[in-house]
């Protein structure tokens, strides 16, 4: 330890009197994972660089074999395209996947691109050396060749390519086995629970129920869930004998919502109870259906309010008045933007995701039910990838080893 | 101080009287409100189809397409663009409802691509990126030591990259409805709802901050338009406002209508 | 027919999606020029698309005036705005400005829509005030940390907060880099395997609710 | 009290739209300028325009429209002075069609009153459609996504152009965002494969979300919202518009911080009551 601090001060101080040596392991190679006109340089770290050593790479195209000389590489004349200290470009941890890795750690690793200065062609071989200078000294590597080309794969990225293919098999897979039996286990969403509490207090007040759809169309999945649970909340409106409103922006939607519910009635044994003006039109205009929808609930008060789907910024208007007609009120939105505002003006809110798998829960159709349940397994992965992976992280911080590499940059993103 | 060009008075009144007609939507909703809401949509589609019109069918298509055509009249390559104007037309014909199928091939072009493109992208980005960033390791190495491992303050620190798992780990298990939210499952799905309002509570906060910043700017323009120089537009015309609205509630009163 | 009607668009989407999600993986000058030139082609496309989300607008209000539906006046009103910037615009040949000075269209572009589009959010500025005194409460445990940090975040976000509570803006610096970027960075993984899963499906041909229009028969 | 409570709730709402009327309305005519506290995020977007040598290449995309004016065109202008400042080449575009013709207003003005030339220190290339399509046709060819600027005037050849042939020779990207296609769009189609360095800029709204490309470094600063324009003022020296609104902003701030303590103490009063809360 001691010899080398002394060697090592030597080497600062007495600098000159140590002959400089050429750059060891000099290779060129075509740069990796590329499109092509780039060549690579590779060289190990040696001791005594500091930033008053520099480096300079010379480069020269050979000619092609139908005229060369006696010897291509002495026929042609060098050219100096970089200059640089010579304690830079060295591969730091993370530069590359432990898959794709050109050089080793801790080696030099400087990239040549085609430059106006010096074009770079592929297919053409080159010779490159390097001169490594340092006060009035000078000492020039061997000469290396090499061709660039392009490439047709970045292996670099085969992480990402791993992770497509498992997910597209895992929700194939998922799908498929929800189509076998779509009564896969789902935990129930806590807020679907208050709907049965919401319709039932309306039952006794002998007030309405109201029901939104919010202001996506049939083609959102927002409004697909939406939709699908006021096919629950009719049924249960059906066996308690109370009223339904809901008011539309899109007529689609209303259609749509009109075959639903009248089907939730005749599933609770009370077709004829059913009303085809439940469901009705009111505009398309976001402010004024917000004006028209706050109207209907300062009049009639209903005793409950839903509003399911996404919504954009008439969400506190809606909530405001509903809240302060003393109503219960129960949201479900992907929309972030206004959780927040749910959260604080409804009793319950489901949360982004929480409306889609309440919409899969109720109707348990297959593809809802398999992509839910993918999904699931997916995170249940990256979880554990996020546990695991911070306490081998730790683990090889404390030992100070790179061995956990392999598992770790599995799952990094590389260029 | 010079007197202001015609126009820019005339737009100053033309400004405000509109601001002051979508405020009177705070009253109630009428119709003041709702010719200038109307007014805006129409103008914004106008608005885009000069627009539409002059860079993607002048600049983007058809110009290049000419040069084109005038500098290699005999090159199949010249004709390049033509082909996703046709693709372009296709979805036209969504107007037409025989031929309405014909759109299908259209929208399953531009589906197809950006759902390839955005898959690989989404995993790099949003995905692999975010778990790098995520998985980092705590020894309490570096400069600083136990105390910059401590350090709140300091958003790298080691205290907060466990608090950062911890947070990223619960909240993706509230989402996570294989399992049900019982025994530690719903001491993970409670952090996890913590985690959710604190970060809603900020996003509330900055969000009540944004609709501030609107007003302030509107109110901005409202005052500097209220000026000798633009004819004391907005106190004109709010008083118009607030007298058109009278009228029109009385109107509505004496017809037996609701407003 | 029923293969150009259903088979083809499934077929298109399918090799579409394949080529460009492997596309990403090739760094090959070959690759590069294919995503440019469709991009360059997409650019082309979706300005037809911008076409036709206004004809159908077009549309809409058309019949609206046609049934003489509640409100159609104002359908009118949308109308002649519209034709009006339209012909204001291709007069001033789409230029807002010609040497500096303001066209119509750009006289049109300030005067009207700006303030217009500017207007109509910031009302909510007032809506953000009644709702904070009649609706923001603490119902519930959850509420009221959501609450609390809201208030933190406001105080701490504002230079006048910064001197009454100088504590108020560490708190919300700490607040938005690690529980904010926590919660994001969750739901951001979760929104993005939602995500790639939907495009997965397109592409395979199990969603197809993008389709749409024209029956298939 | 429970009355009391009752009626104060039940006060008409038009009385606290005046309210907050008045908060905005007294600070900006009766300014009490206090002083702007930099945050880290806002420094790092200062502090990186800094390091860029003249002549560097700031691409500004403006992607708002109209409606985000207040918060976003403050931020703009106080980009784009510290960009001619520093004798940067500036290139400004939108992805939002209705904001065209605001951008080009901003970017005329403060190029004018900065002594800036149209087409050799700036170039305003307008607005194209495609969104993504478009960021990856500009990571090929600048030119053939944008053939020729909003005046129409071909981008070959544009002195201010000198040397860019794509977004590969951008030094530095800055979206203003108030949506998508945004800041996100612009990371995951243009700054991952063509490594520019870039920041954003946002609404408030947006701008939480946002949060975790900051710390991971997808993108290296993030102005945020009329409070981030003030402080991006503040490090330039030079006020504007924001700072102007920032004693209006912490008014408003604290009344509505006031009514939400206002609700919650006669909620609290009035629990149990029947018909008004559960």
């Amino acid at each position: 330890m001691m010899g080398l601090a002394v060697f090592l001060l030597l080497l600062l101080t007495g600098g000159e009197a140590l002959a400089l040596a050429p750059p060891e392991g000099f290779r060129i190679l075509d740069t990796p994972n590329d499109a092509g006109k780039s060549l690579s340089l590779v060289w190990r770290a040696s001791p005594g660089e500091s930033k008053d050593r520099t480096v300079q790479v010379w480069i020269a195209g050979v000619r092609p074999p139908s005229d060369m000389g006696s010897d291509p590489v002495a026929a042609v004349a060098f050219q100096k395209v970089a200059e640089f200290p010579a304690n830079t470009r060295y591969v730091k941890p993370g530069d590359f996947p432990w898959w794709a890795r050109p050089a080793g750690k801790g080696d030099h690793y400087a990239k040549l691109a085609s430059s106006p200065a010096f074009p770079i062609e592929d297919g053409r071989p080159y010779a490159v050396k390097l001169l490594v200078r340092e006060g009035d000294q000078e000492v020039w590597s061997e000469v290396v060749q090499a061709s660039a080309r392009p490439d047709w794969f970045n292996t670099a990225q085969m992480n990402n390519v791993l992770f497509v293919l498992a997910f597209t098999g895992t929700l194939l897979a998922t799908i498929a086995a929800a189509r076998r039996n779509p009564h896969v286990y789902l935990r129930r969403i806590a807020g679907l629970d208050a709907v049965d509490e919401a319709i039932g207090r309306s039952t006794e007040m002998g007030r309405p129920v109201l029901y939104l759809t919010g202001s996506g169309s049939m083609s959102d999945v927002s409004t697909i869930a939406a939709t699908v649970i006021l096919g629950d909340v009719a049924k249960k409106v059906a066996q308690y004998g109370t009223t339904l409103q809901v008011p539309h922006r899109d007529p689609i939607v209303m259609a749509v919502c009109q075959e639903i519910v009248k089907e939730s009635y005749s599933e609770a044994g009370r077709p004829d109870a059913f009303k085809e003006d439940a469901n009705f039109f009111i505009t398309d205009d976001q402010f004024s259906y917000t004006a028209a929808v706050d109207g209907i609930m300062l009049r009639e008060k209903p005793a409950a309010n839903f509003f399911m789907g996404s919504y954009f910024a008439e969400s506190l208007l809606l909530t405001e008045t509903g809240a302060s007609t003393g109503a219960i009120q129960i949201a479900g939105t992907d929309s972030d933007h206004q959780l927040p505002f749910f959260v604080t003006t409804c009793d319950y809110t489901l949360i982004g995701e929480e409306l889609y798998a309440a919409g899969a829960y109720l109707s348990r159709e297959p593809v809802l039910v398999g992509t839910l349940r993918g999904q699931d397994l997916g995170k249940a992965f990256i979880m554990g990838v996020l546990v695991a992976g911070t306490a081998l992280a730790t683990i090889g911080g404390l030992a100070q080893t790179d061995i956990f590499a392999y598992a770790l940059d599995l799952f990094k993103d590389f260029k | 101080m010079p007197a202001l060009p015609t126009e820019a008075v005339l737009g100053a009144w033309v400004a405000t009287g509109l601001t002051l007609f979508i405020y009177s939507f705070l009253y109630k909703d009428n119709p003041l409100f709702k010719l200038s809401e109307h007014l805006y949509v129409g103008v914004s589609i106008g608005y885009s189809v000069v627009l539409a019109w002059h860079t993607i069918f002048l600049r983007l298509l058809w110009e290049p397409l000419a040069q084109a055509v005038r500098d290699a009249p005999s090159e199949a390559g010249s004709y390049m663009l033509l082909l996703p104007a046709s693709i372009g037309l296709l979805m036209l014909t969504r107007f037409v409802p025989r031929i309405a199928w014909l759109s299908r091939l259209a929208f399953a072009f531009v589906v197809g691509f950006g759902s390839g493109v955005a898959i690989p992208r989404t995993v790099s980005a949003a995905i692999l990126k975010q778990i790098e960033d995520t998985v980092q390791s705590l020894a309490p190495t570096g400069t600083g030591g136990y105390s910059a491992f401590m350090d709140l303050a300091l958003p790298q620190s080691g205290i907060n990259a466990i608090i950062l798992l911890i947070g990223v780990v619960s909240v993706l298990f509230y989402f996570f409805f294989s399992v049900e939210h019982t025994g530690p499952g719903r001491v993970a799905a409670r952090t996890g709802v913590y985690f959710l309002m604190l970060a809603f509570g900020a996003a509330f906060g900055y969000t009540v901050m944004s609709r501030m910043s609107l007003l302030i700017g509107r109110f901005r323009d409202l005052i500097t338009f209220s000026g000798a120089e633009y004819g004391y537009a907005t106190l004109i015309l709010l008083l118009v406002t607030v007298l058109s609205l009278a009228g029109w509630e009385l109107a509505v009163r004496r017809k037996g209508g609701k407003a | 027919m029923i293969f150009f009607k259903r088979h083809l668009p499934l077929a298109i989407t399918f090799v579409m999606g394949i080529t460009f999600a492997l596309q990403y993986y090739v760094p090959h000058p070959v690759s590069e020029a294919a995503i440019t030139a469709v991009s360059k082609w997409m650019q082309i496309i979706s300005g037809f698309a911008l076409l036709l989300g206004i004809a159908s607008l077009f549309h809409m209000h058309a019949v609206k005036i046609r049934r003489q539906a509640a409100g159609w006046g104002y359908s009118l009103v949308l109308y002649g705005a519209m034709l009006g910037t339209m012909v204001v615009g291709f007069g001033s040949h789409g230029e807002t400005k010609v040497d500096g000075a303001q066209t119509a269209f750009g006289w049109l572009y300030d005067y009207t829509m700006v303030p217009l589009q500017g207007t109509m959010f910031s009302v909510l500025a007032f809506f953000v005030a009644s709702a904070a005194y009649r609706a923001f409460r603490a119902r519930s445990r959850e509420a009221s940390v959501l609450l609390l940090s809201a208030v933190i975040v406001m105080v701490g976000r504002v230079p006048l907060g910064q001197v009454l509570l100088p504590w108020a803006w560490d708190v919300t610096q700490w607040l938005m880099n690690v529980i904010n970027s926590a919660v994001r960075r969750a739901i951001l993984i979760g929104v993005s395997m939602g995500s790639v899963a939907l495009s997965v499906k397109i592409i395979l041909g199990k969603e197809r609710s993008y389709l749409g229009g024209g029956k298939d028969a | 009290m429970k009355a009391f409570a009752r009626r104060m709730v039940a006060i008409d709402r038009r009385i606290i739209f005046l309210l907050i009327a008045a908060a905005v309305l007294v600070p900006l005519l009766r300014p009490f300028g206090l002083p702007i506290k930099v945050s880290p995020e806002v420094r790092a977007v200062y502090d990186y325009m800094e390091t860029l040598p003249e002549r560097s290449v700031f691409l500004l995309s403006f992607d708002f429209d109209p409606s985000s004016k207040p918060e976003l065109e403050p931020q703009a202008v106080a980009l784009l002075r510290h960009a001619f400042r520093k004798n940067l080449r500036v290139i400004v575009m939108t992805h939002w069609l209705t904001g065209t013709g605001l951008a080009d207003d901003v970017v005329s003005t403060v190029a004018a009153e900065m002594g800036k030339q149209r087409g050799t220190d700036y170039v305003f290339l307008g607005w194209a459609p495609g969104a993504y399509a478009l960021v990856i046709a500009m990571g090929q060819d600048l030119y053939t996504a944008f053939p020729s600027d909003y005046r129409k005037i071909p981008t070959k050849d544009m002195a201010v152009l000198e040397g860019v042939r794509s977004l590969r020779d951008v030094n530095y990207l800055i979206s203003l965002a108030a949506g998508n296609p945004g800041i996100e769009m612009w990371y995951v189609f243009g700054k991952d494969k063509y490594r520019f360095e870039m920041a954003g800029g946002s609404t408030g709204v947006m701008a939480p979300g946002l949060y975790p490309f900051l710390r991971s470094g997808q993108i290296n600063g993030l102005i945020g919202g009329l409070q981030g324009a003030a402080e991006y003022e503040t490090l330039i020296g030079l006020t504007g518009t924001a700072t102007a609104g920032m004693d209006a902003q912490s008014a408003t701030h604290f009344v509505i911080i006031l009514l939400v303590v206002l609700c919650n103490m006669f909620y609290f009063v009035l629990r149990g009551d029947p018909g008004r809360s559960r």
